[in-house]
């Protein structure tokens, strides 16, 4: 138990912070080649994102059928 | 009705027949049938008197008084009398401070709330339900003993993960690696006051302290579980407090560190990423640790579990179900556990006090070194970067982004810096799990 | 599909790589590959013949008819041949019994359908089903054994519950305890047999059964598990069987207890009770119930945890979590690992006749002692009860509110006693408690 | 904000309030709350320059380039260098595949993504993630090992199956019991190989392989864990793989052997089927189940469990929970579990690439004796059954009954084969687990 | 281990598919008498299906009252 | 074994009893204490209790907003 503890920490803070920031670098190069490629190779088609099935637009749908069949009966009433 | 009684006479007699072949039968095999009744009774007959008196020594009030000199902590050691008395009161009442909190304040709740009542179970006396018999120790035992409760949590976060702010601007990572800073300062001042002798911290306890300036909960409840389980309930409980506080604690330090013009840095609008690069994230951010850092692996492999299921899109049952009822489950049962380590016991210790007051200074720390990366970054040729967005760096995600938008919002109305900031916000995470491997890894050899 | 099918071969080819490598690189490392497939073979070859006859012997009518002799017991322990012949027939019939009642006639099919199928699966013979490694016996072991799956039912149960009515009009609690009478009651019924001869209980084991006199399932499965894990199936069968049988059970009792008049009194209108009466309620009886009973708190604690998730308001998610997904899980395999000690061996003894005789008692003990209390309240001067909601106490939550209401408004169509009986109905749920928390300290010491 | 500041202050001051007390009281209790300090420490100091390369050796590259000498398998073993190098590389480019298979070509992604990505996690050098403290390892033991998991994802497939086709026609169940021929046909083959000396398999380990053509997930989960789980990984990725694959390795075989007449063939519109007949059928096949082959009714026993629950019509929540969250969750675990048997070690070893192989011809064999079997009852009197839909038989529902539906209508577009291949499809499932229970009882005596 | 594996398998083979066509014949026998005697003595009553509680029906319901409110309000306007 | 079962079941009820009531007349003086102090010192402000994010309700108004829409589009159409 003779060790200097407050060395220890900063040992550990310097190999610490050194991986943490290297680990990141790393990180942000390959994120950026990895896009680059990506958006250059294998571009997103334009696709219509509407298309999801929540539930919420298919409630909306339902209700707009519905008001729309409500009202032409009305109009037509 | 009439026909549900002849049904149920009906019953009786089957039984009945049941027990007429039973006892024909039953003629070879006795022993079999009446082993199960003439079992050992532990029960001793007392006159009246004394089993009041007995009930009544059994009572809580009578053990807060005088505790029980036999009475064991849920680890089976002993415990002080203060321990078994005064000390569950005052734990008693800080669950409800931690009630109050969670409740009238909004400091998160969805964890905080099942702690505070996991704490308030463990600090009853007698009754033992943090110990090896008690449903908290059971839970304890099952998941986080082995820490599997934080890494399920881990997989529900990375379902809720949306990497497309950083994606769209990656050197907004060096932001979340900076605020890890709060982590690694915080163990140098804790291994100065030990140094100072003002407290006996071990290099293990110091690093699982500091880990609460990861600012991520099932990162720090990760590591202190492996690394020192006995101030599991302080960690958890000063990490849970300080992400809620956030609100509080980094505004005045973003003012503090930055100028009138720097806060109004406008940042350039974030691109589309693509579905292809979300999906191949997570699987890149491992690939990195699987050759960096394989210590820090099982939380970012959890992590980015969660997110590629999510991203992969084909499985939107089992993202839908670990947003939802796995997650939260696991954060019921999560939190009781980590409750069962808030008894008088281990939590009344001077250590405590300490945990709260260099977690605070993690959060802080943590905060300034963010806010002082971008302003390093914006020395450098390129877009600038709003530093307000620097102290998101520390996790606490969505909070701390947020913060980091209304701070920004005060001060120009137009400026929307709530996306810029989710960036470094989950950059912050994968900076807490590679420094929790780091961590993790200076003691394995 | 031709794009398939290329992909395929390149799966194909990527293998047949990785074992030319695999070939090159194991010549150094023999041992490890082979290790794995030179396992010992337990397999003995014998004529087809032979075979035949074997696996003939080895189906279950063979079994039935004539039984093993090494077969052992769940336990573990030596089965008489009736156990594992005609006891297993029976019990079979039994359970059909069981889906009868719960699907055509609406008895509590959430716990006895998985009960009674359990209990099929656990008298399947040479299985082992119900054994240490069959999956009911790994069930009863995760959950049951620890006592932890009752107490997730009650923190469910707890999030299902409004204390309102009962904060509204406090002392009709009073309903709720005196219905207790039907636990200790029987307890003291139990014993007469006992000392009669006719029957060999154990203290233990006939305090296990009068809790069925609470009419609450996870109690008397928490308590049947501490105090007589053996008496176990039949507890929780006649439990759950008989609070599906409140609406047969309770009227007649109702009725000749009551006069024409009592029946007819109109209560006073609830008033309305505050969001911060009903959030610091559960806390208060888990407070008093820490002061009086320390042992009645895993079971009050977790009901109160429930709870006080939904009256807090602020963790819709994990309430919503406990009312759903969480308690429905757990009741599925807390009937299962229930079911599993339906084994012939344990279930068809004469112990369980009593304990279903002993259980309706119980049940109408209980009654009458809810209504009576109401007539003496109504001796004191303050409003008036009607005592048909003194019947609710016994719990059996909703079933015996929703009694009181019907047969009040046999004798009066525009009195609306659902509410009013909801008070007693849940204090009979914390008296059970309460009892229970009693019957174990007093095999503590 | 003041005001939050002021409550946190207060905060600060009951700790400091509880250590003063705490101080006081600990005089006469000092032992207990230094015990927990004073721990021994298992961290040694190193010079800086020592330490940068002790961890540069823990990296994960040079782990995988020069693998460390006494790393364990997760099963405690020693491994060959190829399996802590290279075998690892080549295995996460396998799960890289698996996982393109998955999502790019929708093959079975349910069940594959997990076991992938746990596969990936399993192959990662140093963190030990498959291993005893690792949590794939912990999944692995908790649910895995004791077969649980692949019970409760049958109880789910049970609730989602409908027996209403099978009911209506019953005699289309023996296409299912035809393809059962997949797997003892396979048995036999890879028999011949061991006898060949090509492979060194046992006969439990020929038979779990067998099972795949089973084409049953949790049938084959269950049966290789039980028989040769050292197999297990191989064995479910080809179990799964395979089920993806039905669409392409079916309908050539279909084809060739039957005539373009028989393709046209159309079949009697289905009866409907009431409700008592689908509430009774699991209850009658379980019952026979017991009388014949007791060692299927674990399979059998889980799977009727769910059906009767839904089926049942009263425990709406139940079976909503079945299957919906209690299946994904299990589903998730299972998946992660099974993959840590993708470690290098276990699973490039030359019986891997004859798993392929047998599985795939098992899968082969039973589509052509479904069909062929169709074929053999057209010669008898009565309403004509389409071959098209023999090859349902082998489950994979229900993938194997929409290509029966789909070749149909490639000859005659108004030729609705679905309902009609959904009897043998689901008979198909009954089968397998009825074979299952023969292989678990040869091994029994 | 000298036991000939290529006969045991058979012998597998043999026990296997003859006892899971033994269960599946006994089952279709079954099935069939189930079916006859449910059919004759237990038959369905031909109720209405419709009234399921399923959430969707009840949205519908609160639509289509919230439409006819709207237009019965309209009109009267 | 000697003990007499009958007594120690009598000694039982009262003490169960006992404590069942002691409990329960203690509860209900706390309750009523509580009340008194919330109703007096924290009295429940008359909040709008429609604020709830119940689905039903954003359902409704969703619901309602259509139907506006709606009929506001017909009037002028
Ligand atoms: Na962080
Ligand atoms: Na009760
Ligand atoms: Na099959």
């Amino acid at each position: 138990m003779e060790t200097n503890l407050i060395l220890e920490g900063i040992k550990f803070m310097f190999l610490g912070m050194g991986t943490v920031f290297v680990f990141l670098v790393v990180m942000i190069a390959c994120m950026n080649i990895m896009s680059s490629i990506i958006n250059r190779y294998f571009p997103e088609p334009q696709l219509n994102e509407d298309v999801t099935t929540s539930n919420s637009q298919a409630n909306n749908k339902k209700i707009i059928a519905a008001i729309t069949a409500a009202i032409t009966y009305h109009r037509e009433g | 009705m009439k026909n549900i009684l002849i049904k149920f006479f009906a019953l009786m007699m089957l039984f009945a027949f049941a027990f007429t072949v039973n006892a024909a039968a039953s003629e070879h095999a006795v022993e079999s049938t009446k082993a199960s009744t003439h079992q050992v009774e532990t029960y001793k007959s007392q006159p009246m008197g004394d089993m009041v008196i007995s009930f009544l020594k059994s009572t809580g009030i009578v053990a807060l008084v005088h505790p029980r000199a036999n009475e064991m902590s849920a680890t089976g050691k002993p415990m002080s009398n203060f321990s078994k008395g005064l000390g569950r009161i005052i734990m008693i009442l800080v669950t409800f401070l931690l009630f109050w909190l969670a409740i009238a304040k909004g400091f998160e709740p969805l964890l905080l709330l099942p702690i505070a009542f996991g704490g308030l179970l463990a600090n009853i006396p007698i009754a033992g339900i943090g110990g090896p018999h008690g449903f908290l120790g059971v839970i304890y035992q099952a998941g986080l003993s082995n820490e599997l409760f934080p890494i399920i949590i881990f997989m529900g976060v990375g379902a809720m993960t949306d990497f497309g702010p950083l994606l769209s601007n990656p050197k907004t990572a060096l932001l979340g690696g900076a605020a890890q800073f709060g982590i690694f300062g915080t163990l140098v001042g804790a291994m100065v006051l030990a140094q100072m002798g003002l407290v006996d911290f071990t290099l293990k306890q110091a690093s699982a302290i500091s880990i609460i300036g990861g600012a991520d909960g099932p990162t720090s409840i990760f590591i202190a579980t492996k690394l020192a389980p006995e101030l599991l309930g302080a960690i958890a409980v000063a990490s849970y407090s300080y992400m809620a506080m956030v609100p509080i604690i980094q505004p005045p330090i973003m003012r503090a560190l930055t100028t009138d013009a720097e806060r109004r840095i406008k940042m350039t609008t974030l691109r589309h990423v693509s579905r292809l690069e979300k999906l191949i994230f997570p699987l890149l951010v491992l690939g990195l640790a699987i050759l960096v850092l394989p210590e820090s692996t099982p939380l970012i492999g959890a992590f980015m579990f969660g997110n590629f299921l999510k991203e992969s899109g084909v499985v939107e049952r089992l993202n839908d179900t670990l947003q939802n009822s796995l997650i939260n489950i696991t954060t019921i049962f999560l939190g009781l556990g980590v409750g069962s380590k808030l008894a008088a016991d281990q939590f009344l210790v001077p250590e405590t006090l300490f945990i709260m007051v260099l977690g605070i200074i993690a959060f802080a720390v943590g905060t300034a070194a963010g806010v002082l990366m971008a302003k390093l970054m914006n020395l450098f040729p390129g877009h600038k970067v709003n530093p307000l967005i620097g102290s998101a760096g520390v996790s606490a995600v969505p909070m701390a982004a947020r913060v980091s938008n209304k701070v920004g919002m005060e001060y120009d109305r137009t400026n929307m810096l709530l996306m810029h900031a989710m960036g470094p916000n989950v950059a912050g995470v994968i900076g807490s799990a590679v420094a929790a491997g780091v961590l993790i890894s200076m003691f394995q050899h």
